[in-house]
C-alpha cells in the first residue's frame, strides 16, 4: 500500500504506538493473574537492562533474533515470506556443532570459528535452498514448504542426536561437550564495564558476528548488483523480467542467502554458550525473526533495536518469574504473541488515522517538493 | 538460604520434581527457614539460575534432573565455595554432591505387585524419554514380576526420544489403551507428565496404575495398585538441612530399597487394592534386597536387560 | 501383523485422526474463503484449556465444550479482524496468536489451577468418553465382523462421531448451499462476489467463526474426551499437521478426511514402534515415521504427484483501491 | 438517428451530479455530470486513465464517491454497494471480467442470485432462464462449461447474461469490444440495439470511434477525470471526438528530414507467438527495420504488437520463426533481455507502471533498471551509488525530468516524467535497435513533442526504430515506413504520407484482397489502446 506518512512516523511512531497497545493488553493479563503490572514492568526492564548480568542476557538473546531477524528480511526483500529460520537454525546447529566436534580437539577457537560460520551458513543454506527452489521452479508455496520443512528438521535432529550424536550412556540427547577450540570467547570482561564482577554470561563473540551480518546484509541489499536484482524482483516481478533479471535464480540464491544467516544463529547458543546442541537451541527465534524483521522494516539498523526489544523480553521475562512466583516463565510468551500481533499482523490498525492526520496537517502546512511536477 | 532448580516439568507436574518440591516444603515447615526455587523454561536458564542463586549466596543450590549436570559441572567449578546437589546424574566436583537413586529395586517392587494383582498375567509398562534410566526402571519392574509368574507377559513402550515424551500425555493414554486393549491389567509408567495421560486411561478402562516418583495414588483412588517412590524428598531435605548443620558431604550417594530412598507408597487411597499377601510379599523382598541376599539387575551397569 | 493387532492400530487411528479432521475441517472453511490458518494449533490449544478448565469448574463436559468452541471462535474472531478488517498478514497473525495461546494456557492454568499448567484431573461425567453399547459384547463373538464393528465403529467418544459426520456436512454446505457456493467464490475471486452484491467481509468473516467452532471441537476433544483435563501444549503440533492434511487433501472434505486418516495411523504406528527393537531393523527411526506426513506434503506441494494449488485469493486481504 | 423520445428528455434513465473521487493523489473522477437517456445507448470515450471505470463503478457501487449525487428513474438514490444497484435494475460489464475462474458458466451467473438457500431449487430455474437470454439474445454457451477453459468473447457472454439474469434495465460495458474480433464485436452491438430497442439503458465505454458512431445515439467525452463533452452522436464527427479526448490536435507535426537507411539492423523472419493459452497472438510475421529508419506498427490494441515486440526484446519465447540483430541470428530460447541490451538492444516498453518502471523504487534507482550488471555503476558485485546518482542527474538535465531530484520515489513523479525516465534510460545507453511501445500515452502535449523530437534525432543518429502506438496521427507522424497488424499478422505496409483512412481500413482487416467488414469506415481511428492481452487481465488487478 502506498503511504503517504512521513518516514519519521512509519518508522518510529507507529510501531511504537504498536507496541505500547501490546504492553498495554499484556498489563491487563498481568492485572487477571492478581499482580501489579507496573511493577512487573519495572521488574522487567530492571532485570534486562539494571545489571551487567541483566544486559549479557539480553544481548544474547538479541544475537539469535538479529540473525533470524536478517534471515526473514533478505527473503522478503525478494518477495518471499520466510517462516522456516526456525528449521533452518536447527539445521545450521548441526553444521556448527560438527565443526566444533571435529575441530574443537585439535585448533583453537579463532580457527574453529570460520569452519563453524562456513558449515553453520552451509547447512542452514541447504535448508533454505529446496523451499526456495520448490517456490521457483515448481510454484510450492513457500511459505507452506518452510513450515513443513520446520517439523522435517526437528525430526532429523531427534533422530540424528538420538541414534548418531549421543555419547554412549549420555542421557539427554545432546552431543558431547566440545573440547575447548569449540568455545567462544565469552564477552564477560566487556560486561564488567558496566561494573559488576561478572563470573560468566552467556554473551559471546558471536554477538560480534551478528552486528558484522547486519552490515554485511546492508551492503548487499543496498550496494551490489544483486541485491538490486533481489529487491527489484520483490517489489515489481514484471519490471525484473522486463530488466533480464532471473527470477528463479534470484530466489533460490536470496533463500540459500535467508537460510544461511538463520543457520548463523546457531553459532551463538551451540558455540558461544551451551558448547554442545541440543534439541531446543532455537526455541521459537525464528518465528520471532518474523516479528523483528516487520518491526525493523527489514533494515539492518531497525533489526538491530528490535532484537534488543525482544531480547529484553525474553530476559526481563525470567527475571520476572524469578521475582513473581506467581507470574510463570510463560508471560513471556504470551507477551512476545501480543507484540507479534499488535506490531505485525495489526501494524496497519492505525495508520489510516494517522495518515488521516498528518495528510490534514500537510494540507495546511509544508508541501513536500513532489507537488508541482510535472 | 537455600536454592532449588527444578527441570522442564516444573514443581507442579505431580511426579519427580514436585517430590522435591515437597522436600522444600517440608524443610519450610519443620525448620521455618526459606528457600528459593525456579522453574527452568530453556537451556540457558540452567546456567542462569544456578549462576543467580550461587551469586546471591544460596547455599545448598540442589539441582533436580540429569538434564542439569552440565551446567552444574560448569557452575560448581565457578564457585569452589558453595555446595551443590544434582538428583539423577553424577558430577565429579569436589563441591557437588551426586544423588542418584537405585530405581531398579524400587520398580522391583512394583513388579511383584503388578504380577500379584494382575489376572490376565499381562502387565504394561510405559516409559518416557526412551534413555537408559527409564530402561532401568523398566527391567527391575520386569525382574519383579517374573519373579512372581515366570510366564506373566510385560507389555513395554516407550514414549519418545526427547524431553517432549515427559509430557505428552495423549500419547500416554494411546499407549495405555493400546496396552489395555492387548490384554494388560496394571500399568506401570515412568513417563513423568506423560504417566497422567497413562494412569487417566488405566483408570477409565478400570484397570490399575502404578505412579512413580512421587506418590500418585490420589490421582485415581481405588485404580491405582501404588506408587514407585523415589524420595528425591528426602533427598533435598536432607541435603538442606545437612548444610544448614554444616555436615554437607560431596561425592556420589546412592539410595536404594536399604536406604529407604525408593519404595511402594502404601495409603489409604489403595489400600482396598493391596492385599496382605501383595505386603508379605513385597516386605520379604524388600528384607532381601536390603540384605543383599536378593541383587537386583541394573539396566545401566551393563545396558542390558537379563529377565 | 496380525488381525486384532491390526484392528487395535486402526482404533487408535481413529481417536487419533479425530482432532486432526476436526481442525483440519476448520482449516477448509476459512482457506475456501480466502483466509489462510496456520492459527489451527494455537486455538485448538486455547479451546483445550477452556474446556478443560470449564468442565472442572462447571462439574459439565457440556459447558467445557460451550467454553472451548467460544474461547476459540474468539481467537478466530481475533485472526478475522487482523485479516479481513485490518488487513494485516495473515501469517503473522496466526503466528502470534499460537504463542499467545501457548502462553495464556499455561500461565492463566498455573495461576487459576496452581497445577503447573494443568487442568484439575476430571471425573468420567465430566468428560465425553465413549460407552460400549451393551450388545458390542455379543457382536463380538460373530467372527472377523463382530470385533472390526465393536471396536472400530462401537464405543467412542461422542464427538468422534461428531468429527466424522462433519465431513458429509461440510461437502453438502460447500457444493449444495448458497453459502457455500458464496464460500468457495469469495476464496478465488473476491472482486466478482463483491460485484455479484454480497459483502465480502461478512462472508468471509462467517468462515473464520465456523473455522473456530470446529477447532473449539478439537480442542475439546483432546482434554476432556481423550484425556482427563488439559496438559502443557497437549496439541503438540496437531494443529500443523491439520494444515499439512488440508493441503494434502487439496482443500477438499472427503480427500480430508482420508489425508487426516493417514496422518493419523501414522502417527498410531509411530507411537506404538517407539523404541521397538526389530530383528534386522534395529531400533526403528520412528522419527521418520513421524516427519512422513510433512515430507509427504511438500512432495504433493512440488507437483509431483498431482497439483494442490491454493484458493487464488488466499492469503491477500481485500482491497479494493490500491 | 432514431428518437430517443420525449419521456427520455422527462425522466432521465440515470442522472450524474457533480460526482468527484480520488485514489490517494491521483483525481480519477472530478465533479462530473451526465445524464443518460431511458432507451438510449449512450457512448462513454476516452484516453486510458480518463476516469471511465471509475464513475461507472461508482454508478455499479463498487466504488463510493467522495461527492456527487446519483439519480436513477429521477429519483436521487445511494449505492452503498453493488446489491443495490443491482436492486435498482442496474447491471454492469466490466473491463476486468468479474467471474470466478474455476466455476462453471451456471455457477457464475447463479452466485449472488441463487433464489433460495438451497442450490438445488435455484439450480433448475436458472438453466430455465439461461436457456430463454439464450435464445431472445442468441447469446449461446454451455451452462456447464468451466470459465477459465472458455475463450475471452464467451467469458465476456457470461458476464452480459450474468447482468441480464438479474433483470437489468440499465447495461454498463466497460470496454466490451477490446477483447472481440470486430464480427464478435458487430454481433454484440446487434445485441445491443435490440436491448435498447426492448427500451433499456445502455451505457457502452470504448476507445474505438467506429464503434460510437456505430451504435451510440449519444456520447459523452472524458479527459483527466471530467467530461468535457456530450453530444448527439449524429451531430458530432470522429475528428471532433478525437480532438476532445486527448485535447490536443489530432494531426501533430514532425519536422523531419527523408530517412536515409542504411543496413538491416533487425530482421524478424515468420515469426509466431502464442500466449499462455496457447492462442497465437503474432503469426508468422516477417519485417525488417535498417539503421536510420523508423518503422511504425499500427493497429488496433490487442492485435499482437505488443507480443511482437516483447518476443523481440526477449521476455517472451516465441513459438516458432528466427529473429536476427546486427545480422546475426539470435538464439531465443538462451537469450534474456539483459544479454540482448549488452548486444545493442534498447525497449521503452509500453506499460511503463508493470514492466519500466519499480515505482517504489527512487528515481536514479529506475535510471539503472535493466542496466545494472553495467560495469560503469560499479565495481565487481558492487554498484556506486556516487556513479549511479551522477549519472541520473545527467539524464534528469538532458530530458528535463521534473522535479530535478533523483532521490524522489518514482511513483511520485507524473505519469510524463516517469514516461521520460524510461525514455532516458533507454535512449541513452546509445542502442542500436531501438523498440518503443506507446512512447506518448498519457503524457501531455509538452513532453509528447520533446519525446517526438528525440526519437527523431536518434533515427538520423542512425539507430533503428522499432515504433509501436496506437495512436495513428503519432504513428504516421514518426514513421518512415508504416506497418499495420490486424489479427496478429501484418496486413500491410505503407509509407508515411499514407491517408489516415487507407490506414484505417487496414487496421480493421480490411486487406485489398476484399473485406470481411460491412461500409469500410474512414473512422476508424482508434485513438487510445483498449486493453492488455487478456493473460495479463487479472481480475481486480490494474495495470
Ligand atoms: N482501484 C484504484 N486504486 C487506485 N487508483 C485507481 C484505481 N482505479 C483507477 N485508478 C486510477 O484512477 C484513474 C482513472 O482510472 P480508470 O480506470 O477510471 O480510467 P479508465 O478511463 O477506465 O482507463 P482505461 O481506458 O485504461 O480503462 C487512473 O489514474 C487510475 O490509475
Ligand atoms: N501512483 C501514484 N502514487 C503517488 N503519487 C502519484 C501517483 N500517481 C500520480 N501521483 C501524483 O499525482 C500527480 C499527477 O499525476 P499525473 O500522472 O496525473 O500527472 P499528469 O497531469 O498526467 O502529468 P503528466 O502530464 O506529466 O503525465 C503527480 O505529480 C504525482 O505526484
Ligand atoms: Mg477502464
Ligand atoms: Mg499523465
Amino acid at each position: 500500500m502506498t503511504n503517504t506518512l512521513p518516514p519519521w512516523v512509519n518508522y518510529f511512531l507507529l510501531p511504537a504506538i504498536n507496541l505500547l497497545v501490546a504492553f498495554v493488553v499484556s498489563g491487563l493479563v498481568v492485572v487477571a493473574i492478581g499482580e501489579n503490572p507496573l511493577r512487573a514492568a519495572w521488574l522487567m526492564v530492571d532485570g534486562a537492562f539494571g545489571s551487567a548480568r541483566g544486559i549479557g542476557f539480553t544481548l544474547f538473546y538479541a544475537t539469535n533474533f538479529i540473525f533470524t531477524g536478517l534471515a526473514v528480511a533478505v527473503a522478503y526483500h525478494c518477495g518471499l515470506f520466510n517462516i522456516g529460520a526456525e528449521g533452518q537454525a536447527l539445521v545450521g546447529g548441526l553444521g556448527v556443532a560438527l565443526a566444533c566436534l571435529w575441530l574443537g580437539a585439535y585448533v583453537p577457537w579463532w580457527l574453529v570459528l570460520p569452519a563453524a560460520i562456513a558449515m553453520g551458513a552451509a547447512f542452514g543454506a541447504a535448508w533454505g535452498f529446496l523451499p526456495g527452489y520448490l517456490q521457483a521452479k515448481r510454484g510450492s508455496h513457500i511459505v507452506i514448504t518452510t513450515i513443513m520443512f520446520n517439523f522435517i528438521a526437528a525430526s532429523l535432529m531427534n533422530w540424528l542426536l538420538v541414534d548418531w550424536l549421543r555419547p554412549t550412556g549420555q542421557m539427554a540427547p545432546e552431543t558431547a561437550v566440545f573440547a575447548d577450540g569449540g568455545w567462544l570467547p565469552k564477552l564477560t570482561g566487556l560486561l564488567n564495564l558496566f561494573g559488576a564482577g561478572l563470573r560468566n554470561t552467556p554473551l559471546n563473540l558471536s554477538f560480534f558476528v551478528a552486528l558484522l551480518c547486519c552490515f554485511l546484509v546492508w551492503l548487499l541489499i543496498w550496494r551490489t548488483r544483486f541485491g538490486y536484482s533481489i529487491r527489484t524482483m520483490g517489489l515489481s516481478p514484471s519490471a525484473a523480467k522486463y530488466a533480464g533479471i532471473n527470477p528463479a535464480r534470484t530466489i533460490v540464491i536470496a533463500m540459500m542467502i535467508s537460510g544461511g544467516l538463520a543457520g548463523l544463529m546457531a553459532l551463538n547458543p551451540v558455540m558461544g554458550d551451551l558448547h554442545r546442541l541440543t534439541l531446543d537451541i532455537v526455541q521459537g527465534a525464528g518465528f520471532v525473526g518474523i516479528a523483528v524483521a516487520l518491526m525493523g522494516r527489514n533494515h539492518p539498523f531497525g533489526i538491530v533495536l528490535a532484537s534488543i526489544l525482544f531480547g529484553m523480553l525474553y530476559q526481563g521475562g525470567a527475571e520476572l518469574a524469578f521475582d513473581m512466583p506467581t507470574i510463570t516463565r510463560d508471560m513471556i510468551v504470551v507477551i512476545q504473541g501480543l507484540v507479534i500481533l499488535f506490531a505485525g499482523a495489526l501494524e496497519n490498525m492505525f495508520r489510516p488515522q494517522l495518515s488521516r492526520l498528518f495528510s490534514t496537517m500537510h494540507r495546511r502546512g509544508v508541501a513536500p517538493e513532489t507537488e508541482g511536477a510535472a | 538460604e537455600p536454592a532449588l532448580v527444578y527441570d522442564m516439568g516444573g514443581k507442579n507436574d505431580k511426579s519427580f520434581n514436585e517430590a522435591a518440591f515437597n522436600g522444600a516444603e517440608r524443610y519450610k515447615e519443620e525448620t521455618g527457614n526459606d528457600y528459593r526455587d525456579f522453574e527452568v523454561q530453556n537451556e540457558q536458564q540452567r546456567g542462569q539460575a544456578l549462576r543467580r542463586f550461587a551469586e546471591d549466596g544460596n547455599n545448598p543450590i540442589v539441582a533436580i534432573g540429569f538434564s542439569q549436570q552440565a551446567a552444574i559441572e560448569e557452575v560448581a567449578q565457578e564457585f569452589p565455595d558453595t555446595d551443590f546437589a544434582i538428583i539423577d546424574s553424577v558430577v565429579d566436583q569436589p563441591n557437588v554432591r551426586s544423588i542418584v537413586f537405585k530405581e531398579h529395586e524400587g520398580s522391583y517392587l512394583a513388579g511383584i505387585m503388578a504380577a500379584m494383582a494382575s489376572e490376565s498375567n499381562k502387565v504394561g509398562f510405559v516409559g518416557g524419554m526412551d534413555i537408559p534410566l527409564i530402561r532401568k526402571f523398566a527391567c527391575g519392574y520386569k525382574g519383579g514380576v517374573k519373579s512372581f509368574n515366570e510366564d506373566a507377559e510385560v507389555i513395554e513402550n516407550m514414549t519418545g526420544t526427547t524431553p517432549a515424551a515427559w509430557g505428552d500425555p495423549v500419547k500416554g493414554g494411546e499407549l495405555a489403551k493400546s496396552q489395555i486393549e492387548s490384554g494388560a491389567d496394571v500399568i506401570f509408567h515412568a513417563a513423568g507428565g506423560t504417566g497422567i495421560g497413562v494412569l487417566q486411561a488405566a483408570a477409565d478402562a478400570g484397570k490399575l496404575g502404578i505412579g512413580v516418583d512421587s506418590n500418585q495414588n490420589m490421582l485415581h483412588p481405588g485404580n491405582m495398585l501404588t506408587s514407585m517412590i523415589k524420595r528425591v524428598d528426602n533427598a533435598v531435605f536432607d541435603a538442606f538441612t545437612e548444610a544448614e548443620s554444616g555436615e554437607f558431604d560431596t561425592g556420589i550417594v546412592a539410595l536404594g530399597v536399604k536406604e529407604d530412598g525408593v519404595g511402594v507408597a502404601m495409603d489409604e487411597n489403595n489400600k482396598d487394592v493391596v492385599t496382605p499377601e501383595m505386603m508379605e510379599a513385597v516386605d520379604a523382598a524388600k528384607a532381601k534386597i536390603a540384605s543383599g541376599e536378593l541383587e537386583v539387575h541394573d539396566y545401566m551397569a551393563d545396558s542390558n536387560c537379563p529377565y | 501383523m496380525d488381525f486384532n493387532a491390526t484392528l487395535l492400530i486402526l482404533d487408535s487411528t481413529l481417536r487419533l485422526s479425530t482432532p486432526l479432521l476436526l481442525a483440519a475441517l476448520a482449516g477448509l472453511y476459512s482457506e475456501r474463503a480466502g483466509v489462510f490458518d496456520i492459527g489451527l494449533e494455537g486455538k485448538m490449544l486455547a479451546a483445550a484449556f477452556a474446556a478443560g478448565a470449564g468442565a472442572s469448574v462447571t462439574g459439565s463436559a457440556y459447558a467445557g465444550l460451550f467454553l472451548g468452541v467460544i474461547v476459540s471462535v474468539l481467537f478466530g474472531l481475533v485472526h478475522g479482524f487482523a485479516s479481513i478488517t485490518a488487513r494485516g498478514n495473515q501469517i503473522v497473525s496466526g503466528v502470534a496468536l499460537n504463542f499467545v495461546a501457548a502462553g495464556a494456557t499455561i500461565l492463566l492454568g498455573q495461576a487459576w489451577f496452581g497445577q503447573g499448567g494443568r487442568t484439575p484431573q476430571l471425573a468420567t461425567e465430566q468428560r465425553f468418553l465413549g460407552s460400549e453399547p451393551n450388545f458390542a459384547a455379543e457382536l463380538r463373538d460373530i467372527p472377523v465382523l463382530g470385533p472390526i464393528v465393536s471396536e472400530l465403529v462401537l464405543g467412542h467418544s461422542l464427538l468422534v462421531y461428531v468429527a466424522f459426520a462433519m465431513v458429509p456436512l461440510t461437502w453438502w454446505v460447500l457444493f449444495r448451499t448458497r453459502f457455500g457456493l458464496r464460500l468457495r467464490a469469495v476464496g478465488e475471486n473476491p472482486a466478482a462476489v463483491d460485484t455479484a452484491g454480497i459483502s465480502v467481509t461478512w462472508l468471509r468473516y462467517q468462515a473464520v467463526i465456523i473455522c473456530g467452532a470446529l477447532c473449539g471441537v478439537a480442542g475439546t476433544y483432546l482434554a476432556i474426551a481423550q484425556s482427563g483435563g488439559f496438559n502443557n501444549n497437549m496439541t503438540a503440533g496437531k494443529g500443523y499437521i491439520a494444515l499439512a492434511a488440508l493441503i494434502f487433501a487439496k482443500w477438499r472434505p472427503v480427500p480430508v478426511m482420508f489425508a487426516c486418516l493417514l496422518f493419523g495411523f501414522l502417527d498410531a504406528s509411530a507411537i506404538r514402534l517407539q523404541g521397538v527393537i526389530l530383528p534386522m531393523i534395529g531400533r526403528v527411526p520412528v522419527q521418520f515415521i513421524q516427519a512422513l506426513p510433512y515430507v509427504l506434503t511438500v512432495v504433493l506441494l512440488a507437483g509431483f504427484i498431482g497439483r494442490a494449488d491454493p484458493p487464488r485469493a488466499g492469503g491477500v486481504p481485500y482491497t479494493k483501491e490500491r | 438517428m432514431r428518437d430517443t423520445g420525449t419521456e427520455g428528455q422527462a425522466r432521465p434513465a440515470i442522472r450524474l451530479s457533480g460526482i468527484s473521487k480520488s485514489f490517494g493523489p491521483v483525481k480519477a473522477n472530478h465533479d462530473i455530470h451526465l445524464t443518460v437517456r431511458k432507451g438510449s445507448i449512450h457512448g462513454i470515450v476516452g484516453e486510458n486513465g480518463a476516469g471511465k471505470s471509475t464513475l461507472m463503478s461508482i454508478l455499479y457501487g463498487f466504488y463510493q464517491a467522495d461527492s456527487g449525487t446519483i439519480e436513477v428513474d429521477g429519483e436521487t438514490v445511494s449505492i452503498p454497494h453493488s446489491q443495490a444497484a443491482i436492486d435498482l435494475g442496474i447491471g454492469m460489464v466490466h473491463q476486468h471480467f468479474m467471474l470466478v475462474h474455476n466455476f462453471t458458466v451456471l455457477e457464475n451467473i447463479m452466485l449472488g442470485a441463487e433464489g433460495a438457500a438451497l442450490l438445488t431449487g435455484g439450480i433448475a430455474k436458472a438453466r430455465a432462464e439461461l436457456k430463454r437470454l439464450e435464445k431472445d439474445y442468441a447469446l449461446e454457451v454451455d451452462p456447464d462449461a468451466v470459465i477459465e477453459d472458455l475463450p475471452v468473447g464467451l467469458q465476456q457472454r457470461v458476464e452480459i447474461l450474468k447482468a441480464l439474469y438479474r433483470g437489468a434495465d440499465i447495461l454498463i460495458l466497460d470496454e466490451p469490444t477490446g477483447v472481440l474480433t470486430p464480427s464478435e464485436a458487430d454481433h454484440l452491438f446487434q445485441i445491443l440495439q435490440r436491448l435498447r430497442d426492448e427500451g433499456k439503458t445502455v451505457i457502452l465505454i470504448t476507445h474505438k470511434l467506429r464503434e460510437i458512431m456505430a451504435v451510440t445515439d449519444m456520447v459523452s467525452v472524458m479527459r483527466q477525470g471530467q467530461i468535457v463533452d456530450t453530444q448527439l452522436t449524429a451531430q458530432t464527427s470522429v475528428e471532433a471526438i478525437a480532438e476532445k479526448m486527448v485535447g490536443r490536435r489530432v494531426l501533430l507535426r514532425v519536422d523531419k528530414k527523408p530517412a536515409r537507411p542504411g543496413p538491416v539492423k533487425l530482421a524478424i523472419r515468420d515469426l509466431t507467438v502464442v500466449d499462455s493459452r496457447k492462442v497465437p497472438m503474432v503469426k508468422n510475421v516477417s519485417l525488417e527495420v535498417r539503421a536510420g529508419e523508423i518503422v511504425g506498427i499500427a493497429g488496433v490494441a490487442g492485435n499482437g504488437q505488443s507480443h511482437l515486440i516483447e518476443t523481440v526484446a526477449g521476455i517472451r519465447r516465441p513459438k516458432s520463426g528466427a529473429i536476427e540483430l546486427n545480422g546475426k541470428t539470435l538464439d531465443y530460447d538462451k537469450l534474456d533481455p539483459a544479454s540482448l541490451r549488452m548486444d545493442g538492444l534498447g525497449h521503452v516498453p509500453e506499460d511503463r507502471h508493470h514492466m519500466g518502471l519499480v515505482l517504489p523504487f527512487e528515481e536514479n534507482e529506475n535510471a539503472i533498471l535493466g542496466y545494472h550488471t553495467n560495469p560503469a555503476f560499479g565495481k565487481g558485485p558492487f554498484l556506486s551509488i556516487d556513479a549511479i546518482r551522477a549519472h541520473a542527474k545527467e539524464r534528469i538535465e538532458q530530458y528535463d525530468i521534473r522535479p530535478p531530484d533523483c532521490r524522489l520515489k518514482t511513483a511520485n513523479f507524473s505519469g510524463g516524467n516517469q514516461q521520460k525516465i524510461v525514455l532516458a534510460r533507454e535512449m541513452e545507453r546509445d542502442p542500436d535497435v531501438l523498440l518503443i511501445g506507446q512512447p506518448t500515452r498519457g503524457v501531455d502535449v509538452g513532453a509528447i513533442e520533446f519525446i517526438h523530437r528525440r526519437i527523431v534525432e536518434m533515427r538520423d543518429a542512425g539507430k533503428a526504430i522499432l515504433l509501436v502506438s496506437v495512436e495513428l496521427d503519432e504513428i504516421r507522424a514518426l514513421s518512415d515506413r508504416i506497418l499495420v497488424m490486424f489479427d496478429g499478422k501484418v496486413v500491410g505496409e505503407r509509407d508515411a504520407n499514407t491517408t489516415e483512412a487507407e490506414l484505417g481500413l487496414l487496421m480493421a482487416g480490411v486487406t485489398d484482397g476484399g473485406s470481411h467488414h460491412q461500409e469500410p469506415d474512414p473512422a476508424m481511428v482508434d485513438i487510445a489502446p483498449g486493453q492488455p492481452p487478456a493473460e495479463t487481465q487479472i481480475p481486480g488487478e490494474r495495470p
